[in-house]
């Protein structure tokens, strides 16, 4: 018997990938598919937010709502929200492409929520397939982008293969144990981790997710995608689809409860590359976007670090981790959208002069580049430090000094942007930036959050501490 | 450790009015600037006035930890806004409220997006007091991180020479050093097993072993180290302080070096004590290189600021000799030059920034005879190279005598050595000010006007504290004597004294860095 | 060895071989032929192991309508001359080493591997019945969710395809 | 009586690297997918095999559910080849490949309508 | 003998001596900047003030029967204290008088002679404080003060050789006094840190009666570090050349600081622990040693010099030099009373040169004669008593403190010293005449118009109110000698005071005669050529002038070894070895990116590989690992 209720968020979703589908089918307008998104996702975050109470099994125990799961929906929720809020300028995209858009990402979401609440391997597999082929297309909504369909396909053809290997994986993990649904394979796995059929197959089924969430070495889509999608995609793909595999990565990890060391080399082995690879690529970045994509690809790197702890700590760090990754890549985006004149992929320099340009934009970079940088008084920072206490507390003091010192060089970078928006004179007379009442309250509540985040995340952290009850042993 | 409870917050008072004093010049118009200078030294005046009421009302003794204040803040993974001032701390808050204050008066020429100055300026001050009174770890590097975070900014949009590169330098070089801190700090709480990051709780409950102290220890003394100025890591302090706009300059090399010296201090040795005991030699001997490397280097340059710079290397070095002593005179003569260095090299960085500004050059070789023309400007520089001297009767004196002294009974050797360095010192000091201030004058400067007695006033008030403690150390050491005695009696034995033969041991010392 | 057996390595090495003249074949309508033939033998496959739904499954969808598919996008691009070209050596040394490396390992496993993991499989058969039942009752959501992404695929090659076409017609980066 | 699980298990693995491997090797977009596709199938092979172990339907479900992926990987791929086919006039990786440092003599001699 | 506090009165009156000087100078520097006249007004006072102290103390105290000592805590850290107080002895009181007494007295000269200066009223300032850290090294009970006040009267010598900061080689020589000392005062620093750490104590009483804990051989390199001090302070070999530098300064500064002094407080402090030192035989010998050195070099220096102050700086050293060896010699008494003597008629010698340099605006002897410095008769008169005290000529002050102090030479061990004593006799009336007669016998007249030429003030009546009371001292405080040295001296075993030698003291002043002589012979006759016998050989005349080549020897050591050696080599360290390691660092980590970034751009496949690579490496090496 099936508690439809438990399921009303995706089922509403749903609902509203059914009315951009009918937007589909008729002539593109732009207005009416903003509108449409901004009120549907709004209402949808409200009616996520309300159902995070919920608890309880669907679909014969395939489908788990939980705190844990209903907090992800809802911050993927927001995710999807925030981005729709980016799109009243939808200038990459093609003016008729719209709905076909919006359809794409309402899908997505949807994908990632069932993701969040899938415990059969299954349907993980089949959802996050659904929500990475949505993103596929995404990538190729950009109108006219000299690569044509090339970083598309690229994400693409990563995509796939990583899905095939952790497909592969998955079969020998249900060859080992005779079930697919993680309840069951909880009990048995952290005994069998280290048969090495089982090991073998965990350890390729984790590729999907790690290029889900961009860890090296499946991160190497990320620049290209990055830089060829449509701001607002980017902008998903750095919030939302993140958040969503943060949610997997962390429920597939707790299956082993932490005992294997072999799971956590593994985990290590990507955390320090990621991190490593990510930030020395970004260095070298000149286009924003593409410094944004390998910069998450170093995140993705200190997430793996609260991941790889496989303790409440590290958990909960993980979770507010993603949290704070959603507000502070969010801000960027919203920064490089507002900044881009038109969609086009803007450099670095291209920021000259914002502390005048849009002052409030500028305080919100700032904020969100120090967070990134894991600068107290930030989010970033509150973060970082539940991750490294998380790792602290398995001894891996090497682990977070390397951390660390990548934090140094990613601010080396970080600090090139913050130059260039607060003090490179800008070579001509910039385009004006025009910040809408909404947009600067936009820019504000970000603000806000990552200060308090940073200050004041008694009540965050507490809320994420709650969301690992069910992920311990 | 004591703990005494506030009847009134005056620690958060404090923080509370830098905070409103950053957000009403933040809410002013944009183009009112005289308005954010005035709230500025308003705000700047606020706190030098509790600063000096806090150094004055702190019960001497009572001693311990005084003027408490604690708020659950992360329960879940124990933080808590713990404030409170002991007699290391409460000369470190009247060392930042003197400075905050004359760093804001010394700034009232700049006209040059002057509310994001001001705004960026109190930040680093909240930062800075915060960390001088925190005692939760968690707190200690957020108000640290707080402090490095406008530095950029404030070196790359208002400084002048090599500003980027300066900058860019300044802020990798620190927060590599808070790059080590924060996993010291978690370390510690993690294996302390007590789930919390409350310092005095650390200090009184946890038992670290060895190992653990050591590790987190050299960690602590790298990374606030960096910020201290410790050599080899120092290069980024010259750097930054030619870099840096004036008040900055004051400001950094005046509190933030401070900062690093107190981290080193608060969370090190009050954590770590064995750490600090295994790792003494090193830091001694580390300390006295800069001692003389400082010097050295500083003789060979030809800019103001890089001279005052290497000469903070040298005076810093100081600090870390005195720490390293594991010595009730030592630490005491440590806390005190933190003071006396951080007062006159604000006097120096506030003169030089002052000459700076009339004449556009700082190099050494272009100036020359300028008490001719700037009589009140030169004698305030004047001062700050005699207290730079060490000469006595001005604050740096006392602070580097009862240095020397704890050093030379546990390391006779460098001691001595460093003693020796101080007829350098006094080379290099006294050259600079001669071709600075005396000779005859360059007549590109004829034309240039002393200070205002506006301008005036700030470097009058940095004096006067060289001076003040100068004749009357007993108001400092009495004070930090509360804090540095049950510091050493916590060690339990007595360190050993070096004696006689132990000049022969300089060898053996040196060897003894090498674990 | 039973009968069972004997069906099963001959189907195996019929896999393998038509896979991997699937795989090196330069002619792509070849390799599409083979691979067809390969998936086929699969089908057959899993008909010995007791799939026969899925058996049939594989030969209409796959071995059929997705090989297909295939063949007219094979006849639809004009291969250009002196595609294909291989990659450097080093490349392939690389790629057969990586993978290489990866089946001995397997090899290793399989036949180090306990007298337990020796022991042949019960022959058994799911009846379609069964396996409906089975996957409307345990898997339903699943059955939904593949629909949404035949959806997702649906409007996504909706959209490349006219995109690729508009993008023919020269549409500039605004 | 069958075989061993194992032996399937290797069958799959087999023909899993073979279609690695043709992924990985061949310089052509169309067979890349190829391999994704024979990649996907031996993940199927595995499954039906462990269904049977197991003597459960579950195993078979699962490769039921990969023909189905595996039609929308195909389709979506597809028209992504045909997409860059007409961008292009190639299918060759090589011309979707950003970095000028891998020359290739015979392509340039090709008119790519890189930006037109 | 023991110690016994100080009474009440007395007490008031020591502080009050120190102490009204620093509250002068802190007036003069905090308000009275731009009011020359009440800030001159105010320092002489003070010094007033501080005069009368010393005196009514000196008569207080003129019968006591033990030292009396009182110090209070001024900082405590742990168990370390840093007291201040007074030590009231014959040696701190005597020395106490002298230095009140002619710092009032040149701040009353200066009055006259700095009239018109820019800097008036900072010039009294700097006297103040030199009046106080004077007086608070000269009552210091302990070796901490002793060393805090002599750092002070440093920085004041320094300030004051630099009054004239125009002056390029004013300032020079200012920093170059203050190097000079501050080296020797890094000796002292050790030794007392020694005596500190090791010893024990650094109260004078205790370090004097032997109540400290130092083995023999760490008591003489105490002692000997101690003496470095006293070098430089005192300007002895071979710290010796500052002090001659040290002249650009204003005269009465000169004649303050640099003659009757502080240049003394050397000598000054080994009187004080003239017990201490005389534990040790081998710090004594090295003290008679570089006393005999210092005195005959810087008689030959003054012997060429054509400016009258710095003849006068190398006869300072050169007297100084013979204080030091009478101490040495174990002459006590007689060495501080030569310090007294010297005080008066050295101060009188320079304020008279003051008023010549003043009145002609030049340092040359030769060029004051031609303009006619004659003619200004009582200085002339008045420095020619002092010359005569210098040379050691009966009635003057002089010549009773070189009789002592020969008469303490005279009982060493061996005849050398004696010999040298004597050779030191000669040379200085040798040089002072020298100077004399080339003043007042000019070769060629010039008109009297020139006297009173340009840039020239006459001198006021203060100063020659000074010039007069001090040779009156000059004349008259020869004939206290035995009540002054029963006064001073004390009970050492080492003590050698009252030891007569017939024939030392008859050499004494035959060979001071004979010096005059020689210089009438070559300066003061008319056939005279005004060549003395060191130019006429030019090596050693070369070697005079060029002060032994010992600046020579600084300069190499500060320009070649310091600066262009071990600072320059710190700074290419600087830059090259720590600024090049962060830079190859920094530039590899830069490299680094580059190379990830490129490698970002690679073809999918070689990318997938890589990571399918990756995946697959990591699972076999942690299976097999």
């Amino acid at each position: 018997m099936t508690d439809w209720i438990l399921f009303i968020p995706e089922l509403y979703t749903l609902a509203a990938g059914g009315v951009f589908f009918f937007f589909c089918l008729g002539r593109g307008r732009p207005g009416r598919d903003y509108a449409a998104a901004m009120m549907l996702s709004a209402a949808g975050l409200v009616l996520t937010v309300c159902t995070a109470g919920f608890e309880g099994l669907v679909f014969e125990g395939v489908y788990q709502v939980d705190l844990y799961s209903q907090v992800f929906k809802a911050l993927i929720y927001s995710g999807f929200f925030l981005t729709v809020c980016l799109c009243a300028d939808l200038s990459g995209v093609d003016k008729a492409r719209h709905s076909e858009f919006y359809l794409l990402l309402c899908l997505s979401t949807l994908a990632m929520m069932l993701l969040a609440s899938s415990v059969h391997l299954l349907t993980i597999y089949i959802s996050l397939e659904i929500s990475s082929y949505s993103l596929y297309v995404l990538v190729y909504f950009r109108r006219g982008y000299p690569k044509g369909a090339a970083p598309a396909f690229q994400y693409f053809v990563f995509g796939a293969a990583s899905s095939a290997v952790m497909l592969f994986g998955f079969a020998l993990v249900y060859g080992a144990f005779g079930t697919a649904h993680m309840a069951e394979l909880m009990g048995q796995v952290p005994a069998r981790i280290n048969e090495p059929v089982v090991f073998t197959g965990f350890v390729l089924s984790l590729s999907g997710f790690f290029f889900k969430l961009a860890v090296f070495p499946f991160h190497l889509w990320a620049p290209d995608a990055y830089e060829a999608a449509p701001h607002q995609v980017s902008a998903y793909i750095a919030t939302a689809s993140k958040v969503a595999a943060i949610a997997i990565l962390v429920r597939m990890i707790a299956l082993t409860g932490g005992q294997s060391d072999r799971v956590a080399w593994v985990l290590i082995f990507v955390s320090v590359a990621s991190m490593t690879a990510g930030n020395l690529a970004a260095m070298a970045q000149k286009d924003i976007k593409r410094l944004l994509a390998f910069s998450s690809v170093a995140h993705a790197g200190y997430v793996m670090i609260g991941i790889l702890s496989a303790n409440a700590m590290g958990y909960t760090g993980a979770i507010f981790y993603g949290l704070s990754l959603m507000v502070m890549k969010f801000t960027c985006f919203m920064v490089v959208v507002k900044a881009a004149d038109g969609g086009r992929n803007i450099k670095t320099d291209a920021l000259a002069g914002l502390h005048q340009r849009a002052p409030v934009l500028a305080l919100a970079l700032l904020l969100a580049l120090f967070g990134l940088a894991g600068i107290p008084p930030t989010i970033g920072f509150t973060a970082k430090l539940l991750v490294f206490k998380a790792a602290m507390e398995q001894g891996l003091l090497w682990l977070v000094i390397i951390a660390m010192l990548n934090v140094v060089i990613s601010l080396y970078y970080y600090l090139g942007v913050l130059k260039a928006a607060y003090f490179t004179a800008p070579a001509s007379q910039p385009r004006a930036i025009a910040v809408s009442l909404p947009f600067r309250l936009l820019a504000l509540a970000m603000i806000v959050f990552m200060v308090a985040g940073g200050l004041y995340p008694r009540y965050m952290t507490a809320l994420a501490g709650a969301m690992t009850a069910g992920l311990l042993p | 450790m004591q703990m005494h409870a506030a009847h009134f917050p005056f620690l958060s008072t404090i923080l509370l009015i830098c905070v409103s004093g950053l957000a009403l010049v933040l809410v002013l118009p944009k183009n009112s600037n005289a308005a954010v200078k005035w709230v500025s030294a308003a705000c700047s005046a606020a706190t030098l006035a509790l600063s000096v009421f806090l150094f004055a009302a702190y019960d001497r003794a009572a001693g311990g930890m005084q003027f408490v204040e604690r708020l659950d803040w992360i329960p879940s993974m124990g933080i808590s806004y713990l404030n409170g001032i002991d007699g290391f701390a409460a000369p470190m808050l009247l060392l930042t409220g003197i400075v905050f204050f004359t760093g804001v008066v010394s700034m009232w020429e700049l006209d040059f997006r002057v509310k994001e100055f001001f705004a960026l300026f109190i930040l680093l001050v909240i930062g800075v007091y915060g960390m001088f009174m925190a005692l939760d770890l968690f707190f200690i590097f957020v108000w640290f991180d707080v402090s490095l975070l406008p530095m950029y900014l404030l070196i790359v949009i208002w400084g002048s020479s090599a500003r980027e590169y300066g900058a860019m330098k300044l802020t990798l070089y620190l927060l590599f050093g808070s790059a080590l801190i924060l996993p010291g700090i978690i370390y510690l709480a993690a294996v302390s097993g007590l789930e919390t990051f409350s310092l005095p709780a650390l200090v009184e409950n946890a038992s670290f072993s060895g190992f653990e102290q050591k590790t987190a220890f050299l960690l602590f003394y790298i990374g606030f180290g960096i910020l201290a100025g410790v050599w080899p890591f120092h290069s980024w302090s010259p750097t930054g302080h030619v870099a840096a706009p004036t008040a900055v300059s004051m400001l950094h090399a005046g509190v933030l070096m401070k900062i690093g010296a107190f981290g080193i201090l608060r969370v090190g040795m009050f954590l770590c004590p064995e750490g600090w005991m295994y790792w003494s030699p090193m830091m001694a001997v580390l300390a006295v290189i800069g001692i003389v490397y400082g010097v050295m280097v500083g003789l060979r340059q030809t800019d103001l600021k890089f001279v005052i710079g290497y000469s903070s290397v040298s005076h810093m070095g100081i600090v870390g000799l005195g720490f390293a002593t594991m010595t009730v005179d030592g630490i005491n003569g440590a806390v005190f030059q933190m003071f006396a260095h951080g007062v006159m090299t604000a006097l120096f960085f506030s003169a030089v920034g002052h000459i700076y500004d009339r004449t556009h050059t700082r190099e050494i070789g272009e100036l020359g005879g300028l008490s001719a023309v700037m009589p009140a400007a030169s004698s305030y520089f004047v001062i700050a190279a005699l207290a730079g001297i060490g000469v006595p009767c001005l604050a740096s004196f006392w602070a580097e005598l009862l240095v020397f002294i704890a050093a030379f009974r546990v390391y006779p050797a460098l001691a001595m050595i460093s003693v020796g360095v101080l007829v350098v010192n006094a080379l290099f000091m006294l050259r600079v000010v001669r071709n600075t201030c005396f000779g005859p004058l360059n007549p590109r400067w004829a034309h240039l006007k002393d200070m205002s007695f506006a301008m005036g006033m700030p470097r009058a008030v940095l004096a006067a504290a060289i001076v003040g403690f100068g004749l009357m150390p007993f108001l400092m050491y009495d004070l930090i004597q509360t804090a540095s005695v049950p510091l050493i009696h916590a060690l339990g034995p007595a360190v050993g004294l070096a004696g006689p033969e132990s000049v022969e041991t300089l060898f053996t010392e040196l060897m003894s860095v090498w674990p | 060895m039973t009968v069972y057996a004997v069906f099963f390595y001959i189907i195996a090495a019929l896999i393998i071989a038509s896979a991997g003249l699937a795989i090196t074949r330069k002619h792509m309508v070849h390799a599409v032929l083979y691979l067809v033939v390969s998936f086929i033998a699969t089908a057959l496959l899993f008909y010995l192991l007791g799939a026969p739904l899925v058996g049939i499954f594989q030969v209409i969808l796959y071995a059929g309508a997705i090989m297909v598919l295939f063949l007219f996008i094979v006849m639809m691009i004009r291969m250009a001359p002196g595609a294909d070209r291989p990659f450097p050596a080093g490349h392939f040394i690389a790629a057969f080493g990586v993978c290489g490396v990866y089946i001995a390992a397997a090899l290793v496993l399989a036949f180090f591997s306990g007298p337990e993991a020796g022991r042949p499989m019960a022959a058994a058969a799911a009846s379609p019945a069964a396996f409906g039942f089975y996957l409307f009752d345990q898997h339903w959501l699943a059955v939904e969710m593949i629909s949404i992404l035949l959806l997702v695929a649906l409007i996504g090659a909706l959209h490349l395809g006219r995109a690729g076409r508009r993008k023919q017609s020269g549409n500039k980066e605004p | 009586m069958i075989v061993p699980y194992t032996h399937v298990m290797l069958l799959g693995a087999i023909v899993f690297l073979m279609g690695m491997i043709c992924t990985l090797t061949r310089r052509n977009l169309i067979m890349i997918i190829v391999g994704l596709e024979i990649m996907l199938n031996a993940a199927a092979i595995v499954f039906v095999g462990a269904g049977l172990q197991f003597q459960q339907i579950e195993g078979q479900v699962m490769a039921l559910f990969i023909v189905a992926v595996a039609a929308a990987e195909v389709s979506v791929g597809l028209a992504m080849v045909v997409c860059i086919y007409r961008q292009r006039h190639s299918i060759d990786p090589q011309c979707i490949e950003n970095s000028p440092r891998v020359p290739d003599p015979k392509a340039a001699s090709e008119p790519l309508t890189l930006n037109p | 003998m023991l110690l016994q506090p100080v009474p009440e009165i007395s007490l008031f009156l020591a502080w009050a001596a120190a102490v009204v000087p620093l509250a002068a100078f802190g007036l003069i520097l905090v308000f009275l900047r731009g009011l020359p006249r009440a800030a001159a007004g105010t320092s002489v006072a003070a010094a007033a003030v501080s005069l009368i102290c010393a005196v009514c103390l000196l008569v207080r105290h003129l019968g006591m029967d033990a030292p009396l000592q009182s110090s209070v805590t001024w900082m405590a850290s742990g168990d370390f204290e840093i007291a201040v107080g007074v030590l009231l002895d014959p040696l701190s009181l005597v020395m106490l008088v002298i230095v009140t007494c002619i710092a009032f007295l040149v701040q009353v000269y200066s009055l006259g002679y700095m009239a018109g200066d820019a800097g008036y009223g900072r010039y009294f300032g700097f006297m103040s404080l030199f009046a106080w850290a004077m007086a608070g090294l000269v009552l210091a009970p302990n070796i901490l003060q002793v060393f805090i006040f002599w750092e002070l009267v440093g920085v004041s010598s320094y300030l004051l050789i630099g009054f004239w900061y125009e002056k390029f080689s004013a300032t020079r020589a200012g920093k170059k006094a203050f190097i000079m000392t501050r080296a020797g005062d890094t000796l002292f620093f050790w030794g007392w840190l020694i005596l500190l750490v090791w010893g024990g104590t650094l109260q004078i009483f205790e370090l004097n009666s032997g109540a400290h804990g130092l083995s023999s051989a760490m008591t003489t390199a105490s002692a000997l570090l101690v003496f470095g001090g006293i070098i430089g302070k005192s300007a002895q070999f071979p710290l010796m050349t500052w002090l001659p530098d040290a002249m650009e300064g204003p005269t009465p500064v000169s004649a303050l600081l640099h003659s009757a002094t502080m240049v003394a407080a050397g000598v000054f402090l080994l009187g004080r622990l003239f017990p201490f030192f005389s534990q040790s035989d081998t710090v004594m010998t090295v003290c008679m040693a570089v006393g005999t050195v210092s005195m005959l070099l810087s008689a030959t220096m003054a012997m060429v010099s054509r400016d009258i102050k710095q003849v006068w700086a190398y006869s300072t050293i050169s007297q100084l030099g013979f204080m030091i060896m009478a101490l040495g010699a174990g002459g006590y008494a007689a060495g501080i009373f030569h310090l007294t003597t010297h005080a008066g008629f050295k101060a009188l010698l320079f304020l008279c040169a003051g008023v010549l340099i003043h009145a002609h605006d030049t340092n040359d002897m030769f060029v004051i004669g031609r303009a006619g410095g004659r003619r200004m008769k009582t200085a002339m008169v008045c420095m020619t008593a002092g010359a005569l005290a210098l040379a050691g000529i009966w009635p003057f002050s002089g010549f009773f403190s070189k009789e002592a102090i020969m008469g303490a030479l005279a009982a060493a061990d061996n005849p050398v010293w004696l010999f040298c004593g004597l050779a030191g006799v000669f040379l200085t009336a040798y040089y002072t005449f020298r100077l004399i007669f080339i003043i007042l016998f000019p070769r060629t007249q010039a008109a009297g118009a020139n006297s009173h030429g340009h840039g020239s003030v006459p001198a006021s009546a203060a100063m020659y109110a000074v010039l007069v009371i001090l040779a009156v001292i000059t004349l008259a405080a020869g004939f206290f000698a035995q009540g002054f040295q029963d006064f001073i001296s004390i009970h050492s075993p080492h003590a050698k005071d009252g030891h007569t030698a017939f024939l030392a003291h008859i050499a004494s002043p035959v060979l001071a005669v004979a010096g005059i002589f020689a210089a009438w012979m070559q300066f003061g006759r008319s056939a005279s050529d005004q060549v003395g016998f060191a130019e006429k050989i030019g090596p050693v005349g070369r070697l005079f002038a060029s002060r032994w080549y010992l600046d020579h020897v600084y300069a190499w050591i500060t320009d070649r070894v310091l600066d262009r050696g071990i600072a320059e080599g710190a700074r290419r360290t600087e830059n090259r070895v720590i600024e090049g390691a962060l830079a190859m660092i920094t530039g590899w980590v830069v490299i680094c990116g580059r190379m990830a970034a490129g490698w970002h751009r690679a073809m999918i496949q070689p990318k997938l590989m890589v990571a399918v690579a990756v995946m697959f490496g990591l699972t076999l090496i942690l299976l097999v690992v």
